[in-house]
């Protein structure tokens, strides 16, 4: 399936991109990351600590074992530091 | 009862007009660019369009349902912020003084850990460091 | 920093300019006169002049003290309030949002029930019955 | 010692005047509130039921065993309902 993933702050710096538009066959959020981080370095030091990130799926907060059964958009990103 | 992200100041007293009309209790929080370390000029705010304006909306609007609330209205600003600037703004009405508190409390709560704004500090010499998350932001959630 | 007792209404908008220059967070409370019955038109409120501007002035200080702020407002009216208007407002400025929060609703805790001020409703056959104290209000002062 | 005795809401209603200035060498709060519960029926009125009533000497909080010793003003008043 196609996904958009997108990635914000300092997870979008280390990507070096604010999104991509990727083929892939993951099932979960967990099994995305796995393949990203199989991609290339930029994406591997992005990922390097997983407990530093936080995820999206179709702008929903969603955890690492989320499906993405349908899911059109993933986001990456660190801890929120709104207000 | 509306959830606003804009790049452009508010003007608090400008908002507050004919807000909680019957209500017998108007709670406001307001947060202002502040420079702890004198080494700040500015902050960035970065936010997740999209996920931003939807996730604002439905969280005020459980709040609202939560603590029963009359009113309420969020205003938070992304972009460059000079020192001292406002940052964003919650405000909650109800008949009682505990439900508007409480609810104005709950929003600024989740806003600090579970809306999509993350902050860069920028200094005299340009981009500085992103703004790491606090345990106790963190924490604080658990109260409600 | 001050407390000020005042027959005339007050604009929010206004008393917060240049409020808490310095601080991260802003907290206020603003309450408003509230029909509950549908029988009243106005509240009356009588105060002991002389003993509430000292026992403001005295207890916004000691807030300060306790909860560090950095700029604090404490404004009562007194006389005939028709439904609707203002009746009282605080605000309290802080570095961080829980010293500033804590400290508004601490305020109001104290303001309900130990400040000389009292309220009468009336009707539109003229002066009704004394508000009686509420228990709930007494209760909340023990938190602290 | 003269004394100033201020009434506010119900009470300053049942005695009929906001104010008064008495003779009196009551010695608390206590023995001033009997002394004016002896002077007429709206005195004794007002100080029917000591749980609704509080006081103030010299606009400071005060309860029923305060000293007088000193003191100029005396004010009692119900329950207060500021806020």
């Amino acid at each position: 399936m196609k996904l958009d993933v997108l990635y914000f702050a300092w997870l979008r710096e280390r990507i070096g991109q604010p999104r991509e538009r990727i083929e892939t066959d993951a099932e979960t959020v967990r099994d995305l990351v796995a393949q990203l981080i199989a991609r290339d370095d930029w994406h591997a030091a992005a990922f390097a600590d997983m407990a530093a990130v936080r995820c999206a799926v179709d702008q929903q907060l969603a955890d690492l074992d989320a499906s993405l059964t349908g899911a059109r958009e993933v986001a990456f990103f660190p801890p929120m530091t709104g207000g | 009862m509306p959830a606003r992200i804009q790049p452009q100041p508010f003007d608090l007293a400008a908002e507050l007009r004919g807000f909680g009309q019957g209500a017998g209790a108007v709670v406001t929080f307001s947060g202002l660019v502040r420079d702890d370390t004198g080494q700040m000029t500015a902050l960035e705010i970065e936010h997740y369009p999209g996920m931003t304006e939807r996730a604002l909306a439905d969280f005020g609007a459980g709040a609202a349902l939560r603590f029963g609330l009359a009113d309420w209205l969020i205003i938070h600003r992304y972009g460059r912020l000079s020192v001292g600037e406002p940052i964003m703004m919650v405000a909650t009405a109800a008949r009682h003084r505990r439900a508007a508190f409480d609810a104005a409390d709950y929003l600024m709560d989740w806003l600090k850990s579970r809306a999509p704004f993350w902050k860069r500090e920028i200094g005299p010499d340009g981009e500085g460091e992103w703004v790491a998350a606090k345990d106790s932001d963190e924490a604080a959630l658990d109260r409600w």
